[in-house]
């Protein structure tokens, strides 16, 4: 079949980023759009726009029904779900099915079987891939719960069994933290997932996070791209990505691809998805999760095995075959993704919504800036801070960090607070040079950071003075009076002397 | 022309001469020669001593705030005489606080007390024309008025002993 | 050696990709300005930058001696020379030299030998390297020329032996023009270079211009990496290049790089260089000249590569060996570059200087923007008119082609003219997608190609009403006169009634 | 509220109300509901039956232009009433050319000529006070006049014939 319009059913720099691939398809793009997003950047590059209701993502883009009306009445026969909102929810898979749309990602039944973390841990077991170890059956019940927590041992986490996202997790050092943390963790998880279930998990320490990017497509042909590292997180969110993982070798890439090949398979997966593990000191992986989605960080795997993954999501979506084997993929130099954040990250990561008055984005040789902004923009407060990716590539790891830190100091944003400063302090951090990193990372260092002082204060200064002499003297008003010898003297102080 | 800059707590004076791009600043006892441009809305280049900067100038509730590399400054500039005028009588307090001195050259347009009049600190003493603006001054410290030098109408020069407070 | 300390001896774009190298490399970098350039992007973008005189290029950018002492004053250990103005120059290497500062390029000796044109097609005559038809010595004298243009046959090219970037050239069709071609041409050769000595060579109908990047250090060791395809021309100036040729399979690929090697071995050649050929339509490759610096289009070769060149350029001046042997390079994807140009493409290509009032350059996935330009900047009338090389990757050549067709669609600059309109038109051009392409195409399509008309004709004027609508109804100034019957009716024409 | 609005030789009325974003235009015969956005200074987001488009608008040698993908529109943008008395008088010669009609509402305030004069095209005929300006109105062909039905300081219509020349 042919894809000939896609709505797509996000907002920010991923529905740019799928807008794009769109378009280098020849296919017409539909987007969408909150009242609070009549401005946003995908409403000026979409083909077309519709408005979808209030601000809260409920009412909006979360609204199933309303996405399904659009998408009919545009004339679109495709829908693109992006990361996060309703990309991994099963309904709204079912419900493009149902309306004759094609869900640009895998089959509800995936979605299913995967966002169930606890039927996810099963498979993987069935098929012989380490997880970590804990409960593969959500658990409930005081008693219960601190039986299967002895045979866990503490530390500890307890998951939320729908979750995803950070949410509903809470770790446990000892066992008199259990109950409470129980509660919890029960609570939120039913509140952000309508279902209070949870499991538990072995607390690993200072584990690496990496994840494998998988292809599938409706032939049976499942193909891994190698791993990304994201173990530089703040709260459980990624801010600082990068592929390969400097702890990789192509050993343990093989072995981790395979794994995650036959998790997708046995899920009967198709289209792009990640399997996610997590990686001790001593090198052992554990299974995690598998994301039915694509990801926020597949640029770096896009930068070193030159894949177009949105291009392959629609073209697996028409039903075409991969483009290319298992042996054709190969990994080529590194890259590094940097997440710019609309946030304080000096004053708690708090959002910083507002009017971007100036922007000058980074470019030049191999920086690629996946950016939902522009000069002119107002970032608004309702949704993920996320303004802009910078990614580059370099031809080794130690390039790459080069680069990334020429970009970012090319790179400025002027009206809103963003985490430009401290993206700089850690792509300069000795341990992130090093390739030492882990999910602890940015927690352990991030007291050590501040935003820099007075180093250009004197410029600052001169800058500040050129700038009102100049206003002063383009609209010539008052000038100072002519000193005369019995006038007040500058350089003393004025009004009451001792 | 001159300026008190202030960032953070600190004041400095700061002067300025040159036009087109070319200019030499004061800053305490340093001298800079600077090549300026605004290359676009507020945006500076700066060439100091062959050394290149870009300095983002942009205004946020009053404040002129200042962007260099990934340093921010809130600085508040201001003409110096504006700068004399808006702070008189509001340097210290106790004993070096009780002479009024006109801070420039002025008309007296009123004169709120009188000798023997008690003032409270902060109370107001006169009004000078000056810049075009009226400027009350205030007393600085609490206590009596011992002299009134001035009364309503007369030119001031700076410097003048305009009233003391006992 | 370790350099420390770069002075650019150059402006606009490829200063800028320059000084981005150095700041990768932890190098500083010192620009120069003319007077008109005193607001340029690589003045704002140096570490440190310095005047060094008026706007007249040989007062200033070839000003020899200026460069030299304000590379010493600045305390600069090495000068990059950049493309252009002394980037060719072996006076200029021999000063640099002289001052004890490292010239970022091959030797003088290998300048000089290449810059004769005569001379290098002696060079690769004698290395078997195929050669244009034609003459191996300057010729001068009526009846010695025509006894050489004789023994070549019609039509012929004379050239001017000091040549290079179209100049001193004339295209003689039969022997009536000879006599008037070759006394421009040499008039033409000595203004231009210094030189009036020319050159004859058969003129090929239609051939490919295809050339052939090589790199060599210090230690003998010279690779080459691949070719680039440079036919979109006008002029005798490259508008849109591309890596690797559609023409040129691994076989041929081999054989030119070969070729390209000896002939840079034979001259002595160290850094980073480019061996140009034409390629007839029968597939059969002649050497053209080969040019002894960084090409505008080195980008193309980067992209598919891998290989950041002036990183190299970098690397080998500071006497360290290539990064890579011959069997380590490999060419993965399509590149393909467009020079955006401030000129009227559908006005004869007329300069268009004057302010960049707004500029919105393409991003995102493989999108590089290599820039010297910024909204607000002033293109000043002194200098060439490139103001940013847009360069994309592919998967494979259609890919690359879809990309920058996109890329094209979100560049935006306004407040003056350039070739984008053009360039859209020449990647969407059927023969320029099957890759039918010569040194002739431009011209042949140029006239088939018109600035796009009143398509979006009623977008505009809507666009316009309103504008006037809001500044009206924000300045609230008079208003109409409310209608009355026995006023004016709209819809009529005013004035004198019939 | 009516513009005349001028691309290239052709002139079409459009009106249009609406406010905040929202917008209804009438071109011709066609009605257009627009959102349209002003996104950042000149540069508007425009919703136009669902298709998205982006127009650069600006000023150049006072027209009005716009970018809108690759190509560049010059437009005049008047309003209907500044149009109709900018160009009074200016349309069509010949027999057309011979009655100066109101084109709006308005008060004489001088009128140049007399029965019997002879005016070459182009002379002043008279002045009308309108909109707040003084508008002259001239002559759209040579003749002798043979009607002037308005005297200064009198209030006109719009239709009304003021004079007539044979």
């Amino acid at each position: 079949m042919r894809i000939a319009k896609v709505l797509v059913a996000n907002r920010g720099e991923i529905a740019v980023r799928v807008i794009r691939a769109c378009r280098e398809q020849g296919i017409a793009s539909v987007a969408v759009f909150s009242e609070a997003d009549r401005e946003a950047l995908h409403v000026l590059m979409a083909d077309e726009a519709y408005p979808i209701g209030p601000p809260a993502p409920n009412e909006s883009y979360l609204a199933i029904d309303k996405l399904v009306r659009v998408a009919k009445a545009a004339g679109a026969d495709a829908v693109h779900p992006g990361y996060g909102f309703l990309a991994e929810n099963a309904a709204f898979a079912e419900a493009c099915a149902a309306a004759g749309l094609v869900f640009i990602g895998p089959p509800p039944e995936a979605i299913r079987a995967l966002g169930d973390k606890t039927a996810a841990r099963r498979i993987a077991r069935e098929l012989g891939v380490p997880t970590v170890p804990g409960t593969f059956e959500p658990v409930s019940g005081e008693a219960a719960v601190l039986a299967a927590a002895r045979g866990i041992g503490y530390p500890l986490m307890i998951k939320a069994s729908m979750g995803g996202g950070g949410k509903g997790m809470r770790a446990v050092h000892a066992e008199g933290e259990l109950v409470a943390a129980l509660g919890l963790a029960q609570s939120e998880a039913a509140w952000a997932f309508g279902d209070g279930a949870v499991y538990l998990e072995r607390l690993l320490v200072e584990p690496r996070h990496i994840e494998v990017q998988v292809v599938a497509d409706t032939h049976g042909h499942v193909v891994h791209l190698g791993e990304r590292e994201c173990s530089i997180q703040r709260r459980h969110q990624k801010v600082v990505e990068e592929a390969p993982s400097p702890v990789v070798d192509p050993t343990i890439r093989a072995r981790l691809g395979e794994a995650a090949c036959r998790i997708a398979k046995a899920a009967g997966y198709v289209n792009a998805g990640t399997v996610e593990f997590l990686v001790d000191a001593d090198g052992s992986f554990y299974f995690l999760e598998m994301n039915t989605r694509l990801q926020v960080e597949h640029p770096v795997t896009e930068m070193v095995t030159g894949i177009d993954l949105v291009r392959e999501q629609l073209r697996i979506a028409a039903g075409a075959t991969l483009g290319f084997a298992q042996a054709d993929v190969s990994v080529r130099g590194a890259a590094i993704e940097c997440r710019i954040n609309a946030e304080d990250p000096f004053g708690g990561w708090m959002p910083s919504p507002g009017k971007i008055t100036r922007l000058r984005a980074a470019t030049g040789p191999w920086v690629r800036d996946d950016s939902g902004a522009y000069e002119g923009y107002t970032v608004p407060r309702y949704y993920d801070t996320l303004l802009a990716k910078l990614i580059v590539w370099g031809a080794d790891r130690p390039a790459a960090i080069q680069r990334m830190a020429r970009a970012l100091s090319e790179y400025k944003v002027v009206g809103i607070l963003t985490t430009i400063p401290v993206l700089a302090q850690i792509v300069a951090h000795e341990d992130f040079r090093a390739g030492r990193l882990s999910t602890g990372f940015l927690d352990r260092v991030l007291p050590t950071f501040a935003a820099e002082r007075d180093r250009a204060r004197s410029v600052a200064v001169i800058a500040a003075v050129l700038a009102e002499y100049e206003r002063l003297g383009r609209r010539t008003i008052v000038e100072a009076p002519p000193p005369s010898p019995d006038s007040w003297r500058t350089g003393r102080h004025p009004g009451w002397r001792s | 022309m001159k300026f008190a800059v202030t960032v953070g707590d600190t004041t400095e004076m700061v002067e300025v001469s040159g036009e087109a791009g070319r200019y030499r600043l004061t800053i305490g006892s340093e001298v800079w020669e600077v090549d300026g441009r605004l290359t676009a809305q507020g945006i500076y280049s700066l060439l100091i001593g062959g050394a290149s900067y870009v300095a983002d100038v942009f205004d946020e509730d009053g404040a002129c705030v200042v962007d260099v590399g990934a340093e921010r400054y809130v600085i508040h500039v201001e003409e110096q005489t504006r700068y004399i005028i808006r702070t008189k009588g509001g340097a210290g307090g106790g004993q070096a606080a009780r002479t009024l001195v006109a801070p420039l050259p002025g008309r007296i347009v009123k004169v709120a007390v009188k000798p023997g009049d008690k003032v409270e600190k902060g109370a107001t003493l006169l009004v000078i024309e000056a810049m075009k603006m009226e400027n009350e001054f205030k007393a600085g410290a609490s206590g009596t008025i011992a002299e009134v030098r001035v009364e309503p109408g007369q030119a001031v020069n700076g410097g003048d002993v305009l009233i003391v407070i006992r």
